[in-house]
């Protein structure tokens, strides 16, 4: 089964390639359908390797420590369904969408380059190909902020290309210490040198290089001055896919696979989770509380509830690591509503301003219900999965005893639930603004993501219970077994 | 040729000589890269660099007539799909991405290493053609700029 | 045809030089490679290259680069002498001359041979007139000027490529 | 030990380009600085002194070739970087011009319509 691993980057990189050339014969219909195509072939890939455990794929035949190799454990499982179907929804979403700009042909491709670049850095292992897919993923979402090439959008994407190639230096830099302390760029390789050899003083400077680099791709919060530019100028689908996907797979994913796996959680390194999180949530929700444009609400909003999940990984236990997973597939699931649910708003009345906004109920009644299911998801509303795991990451803090980060996890659920009442307020309810008057209900295509996003949040809410021990608990179970990683790389090849 | 655009007599001349050299040369990189310090890479530069040099001394023009940017980027992605079809067929034949399914040949010949020569083929003509749009794509925005900025009269 | 086959001779012996190996895949690869260098450049190939297959003018050529270096050698000398000298008899200038050469390869390689030559350097070549850096003018008289400078070197080009 | 000092400063220098300087061709030069000094440092990690290329011909023995070659990982990760690092320039400098030609400036302090 092992053969299938390759296709998660060979064919979005095929597709990419292909569409360019068809494309120089057929621009419009050809690179919509085909990217579909593409994109729904990855989802029914998953399900090949659904129950297979840990699969292991070597690269031409050469062995690990040696060769590279691409890795699927129950971690990367969780994040592979997490890009793929936030990527199916956004490029169905995309047909329709796409028509506001000129050019189809390089959106999907770049899209789809981006899409192969999240599954390489969710496969990879080996720690330098974890930084070439990463940069692979991070030029294509440069280029897709900046896509409708208005000053706004340039600014915020040169911004982004600016901090992001920075951050992608620093990481560089790491692995180049890291590879000059072990020899070696296989993370299971390293992992073990690192066990034998601990203590060295090189290794604490990569820490922190990393810690630099990861946390600024993934927005938390001292490095957060992209995000809400970036977010907020991108194409809808973009947006959701920058902040439902990409921030945690380049950001949260690899801080999680290089530190729990790599190099190995310290008391430190947890308490600097700790304060990175608890700042992000507290930073983002009360700069989300002032914003009149919603996308920039939204962006800010990712920062606070990316904030959640460095908690849950910053306690370290168990239960803070499951809420923090989980956490992490209910906002891939709930924020990239929202942003999708903004770009038809957007579309239809041409404003994003909250002040211009209101009775959208009236005229776009599918757009508002599944939106309104979205932000009482974020605010965490009891029957819907934000509920739930803001819950466990609350239980787990109370557990270890840690009384302010409790008090402050609590603080910003209640900031995100004032704030995504106001936004029900001004634009949903209310009465009806006067850019809304001419407002209909967005095509088919885009309605139909985020309808099956709405039932997602919701049926994730209720049968959360199979769905934590079911995905959840496996993949927190990967994470915290150091050695069973090392071992399951190198020990049976 | 056109003689009336680009630059003086000296540079036009030289690059017509030099041109066909330096493809030699970039081709040599690239077909020595397994068995010598080179590859895909330096050798796809050096060949994207004889058509900028060409681009410098005539003009876009005169470069766009012998292969436009709609060849280039279609050139470009055959060299991507060559070399991502040398991964698919390894996978097919040998079970792993990239597997090596050609033989390894006698060592220091020029057919030898098996499927690595193909693959920096692919290698060169996606780099020297992407290069070379690239190049193309800035020299055009630049033009954009300069149109749009007030120029002075003269000359 | 006759272009062509220059091309190909030209492209393969670089082959051959830069492989130094007369093995037969390499060979058979170079033949390859000349011939699709042949076919991209076909028409960017300066039609007075043919000129280098007939064995005199090649071998004109070869006397050429020999008297080109011994130049350079003598020109090198006169600017050291120039530069060391404590009074410093420099004469800076641009001059204008014209040549007698048809053929425009022959023109580049005439530039060329006077910017290797230390002392002078080529500004700007504008139909048949050379504009001259000179670092010392040694006459005001432009037929004088054309002596020097250009005579030395205009007769073997002639030789090599008219 | 100087070398990597050396080094060192030269990455310094890229970030203080970055940080420092608003005019944005200066931070791409910046990026630019620190990126080879990153990738030098990774040539650095693979020094060996009177090292040889790491080939192995016909004439060389196995043990005397460990000990004299270089290690060639590092070389190619910096192939890797470089190709990278010329995608990332590129698109920087592209953005740059079109920036230019919304904004009329280079001036990083005036290219801010957003804010927040």
């Amino acid at each position: 089964m092992d053969k299938v691993l390759p296709f998660f980057v060979a064919i979005p990189i095929f597709s990419a390639i292909f569409m360019l050339l068809i494309g120089k014969w057929e621009k419009k219909i050809f690179p919509r359908i085909w990217s579909i195509i593409t994109t729904a072939t990855l989802v029914f890939l998953i399900s090949l390797i659904w129950e297979k455990g840990t699969i292991i794929h070597v690269m031409g035949g050469w062995r690990p420590p040696y060769g590279i190799i691409m890795i699927k454990d129950h971690l990367s499982l969780l994040m592979l369904i997490i890009v793929n179907v936030v990527a199916f929804l956004s490029i169905i979403y995309s047909y329709s969408y796409i028509t506001k700009y000129e050019d189809y042909l390089r959106f999907f491709s770049l899209f789809m380059l981006m899409l192969a670049g999240m599954n390489g850095v969710v496969l990879s292992g080996d720690i330098f190909n974890l930084f070439v897919f990463l940069e692979i993923a991070s030029l294509a979402s440069y280029a897709l902020v900046g896509y409708g090439v208005g000053a706004e959008e340039l600014e915020a994407s040169f911004k982004y290309l600016i901090l992001g190639a920075f951050a992608s230096l620093l990481i560089l830099f790491g692995i180049g210490i890291i590879y000059s302390v072990t020899g070696s760029v296989n993370m299971a390789d390293i992992a073990r040198f690192l066990i034998n050899n601990s203590g060295n003083k090189a290794v604490l400077m990569a820490t922190g290089l990393f810690l630099f680099g990861f946390g600024l791709k993934a927005g938390l919060v001292p490095f957060h001055a992209w995000l809400p530019d970036a977010h907020s100028s991108a194409p809808a689908p973009i947006s959701a896919m920058l902040s439902g996907v990409l921030i945690k797979v380049l950001g949260i994913y690899a801080l999680m696979r290089v530190f729990y796996h790599v190099i190995g959680v310290s008391e430190l390194i947890l308490n600097i989770f700790l304060v990175i999180g608890s700042l992000s949530m507290v930073v983002g929700a009360l700069m989300g509380f002032g914003q009149d444009d919603i996308k920039r609400l939204f962006a800010f909003s990712s920062i606070s509830q990316m904030g959640y999940v460095m908690v849950g990984i910053g306690l370290g236990t168990p239960l803070g690591i499951i809420g923090a997973l989980f956490h992490l597939l209910n906002h891939a699931g709930f924020k990239s509503l929202m942003f999708l649910s903004s770009g038809a708003i957007e579309d239809e009345t041409g404003t994003r301003s909250l002040s211009e906004l209101g009775g959208l109920r009236q005229k776009m009644p599918v757009t508002s219900a599944s939106s309104v299911v979205g932000a009482l998801s974020i605010s965490g509303v009891p029957p819907f999965n934000g509920f739930w795991s803001k819950l466990i990451i609350l239980i787990a803090a109370l557990k270890v005893g840690n009384i302010w980060v409790s008090v402050i996890i609590v603080l910003t659920a209640f900031f995100t639930l004032s704030y995504y009442l106001r936004f029900q307020k001004n634009a949903i309810f209310g009465d009806i603004g006067k850019k809304v008057e001419g407002a209909r209900e967005v095509p088919i295509p885009m309605v139909v993501p985020l309808v099956l996003l709405a039932i997602i949040c919701l049926l994730v809410g209720i049968f959360n219970h199979s769905i934590i021990s079911n995905i959840i608990i496996p993949a927190q179970e990967t994470l915290l077994d150091r050695s069973g990683y090392i071992l399951s790389v190198l020990g049976n090849l | 040729m056109d003689k009336h655009t680009g630059m003086t007599l000296i540079v036009k001349m030289i690059t017509q000589v030099m041109i066909g050299f330096l493809l030699v040369f970039g081709a040599y990189i690239v077909l020595y890269g397994h068995i010598t310090p080179g590859g895909g890479f330096p050798g796809g530069v050096m060949i994207a660099l004889a058509y900028i040099l060409l681009t410098l001394a005539y003009g876009r023009k005169v470069v766009e007539s012998k292969i436009s940017g709609v060849a280039a980027s279609i050139v470009d992605d055959l060299g991507a799909l060559l070399f991502w079809l040398v991964g698919i067929i390894g996978l097919y034949i040998g079970g792993r991405y990239f597997y090596n399914f050609l033989g390894k040949g006698e060592p220091f010949n020029i057919f030898s290493a098996g499927t690595i020569i193909i693959s920096n083929i692919g290698i060169t003509l996606k780099v020297g053609m992407s290069l070379y749009a690239i190049f193309l794509a800035l020299a055009i925005l630049q033009r954009v700029v300069t149109e749009e900025e007030p120029k002075e009269e003269g000359e | 045809m006759k272009k062509k086959l220059t091309q190909f001779t030209a492209y393969f012996i670089i082959w051959l030089l830069l492989t130094w190996s007369l093995h037969f895949q390499e060979v058979m690869v170079g033949i390859v490679v000349a011939l699709i260098a042949t076919a991209l450049t076909r028409d960017l190939f300066p039609d007075e290259m043919i000129k280098f297959l007939n064995p005199v003018r090649l071998l004109w050529a070869i006397f050429y680069i020999l008297y080109l270096i011994f130049y350079i050698i003598l020109a090198n000398f006169d600017v050291a002498y120039r530069v060391l000298n404590p009074s410093l008899p420099i004469a800076p200038g641009i001059v204008k001359v014209k040549t007698g050469l048809k053929s425009e390869l022959a023109k580049t390689f005439l530039a060329n041979s006077i910017t290797l030559t230390p002392g002078t350097l080529t500004v700007e070549v504008v139909e048949d007139n050379y504009y001259i850096h000179w670092i010392y003018i040694s006459t005001e008289d432009p037929k004088r000027q054309k002596q020097i400078i250009i005579d030395r070197f205009e007769w073997i080009l002639r030789r090599i490529f008219e | 030990m100087t070398l990597y000092m050396l080094n060192f400063s030269l990455m310094m220098v890229g970030m203080y380009a970055l940080i420092v300087k608003r005019h944005i061709v200066k931070k791409i030069l910046g990026i630019a600085i620190m990126e080879y000094a990153v990738n030098h440092f990774l040539i650095l990690i693979g020094f060996k002194k009177a090292g040889v290329a790491p080939i192995l011909t016909k004439d060389m023995d196995l043990a005397t070739f460990i000990q004299t070659a270089v290690d060639p990982l590092p070389q190619a990760l910096v192939l890797t970087s470089i190709v990278i690092g010329l995608g990332t320039l590129a698109l920087m400098v592209a953005i740059a011009i079109r920036l230019y030609e919304r904004y009329g400036t280079f001036d990083m302090h005036e290219i801010n319509r957003l804010r927040g």
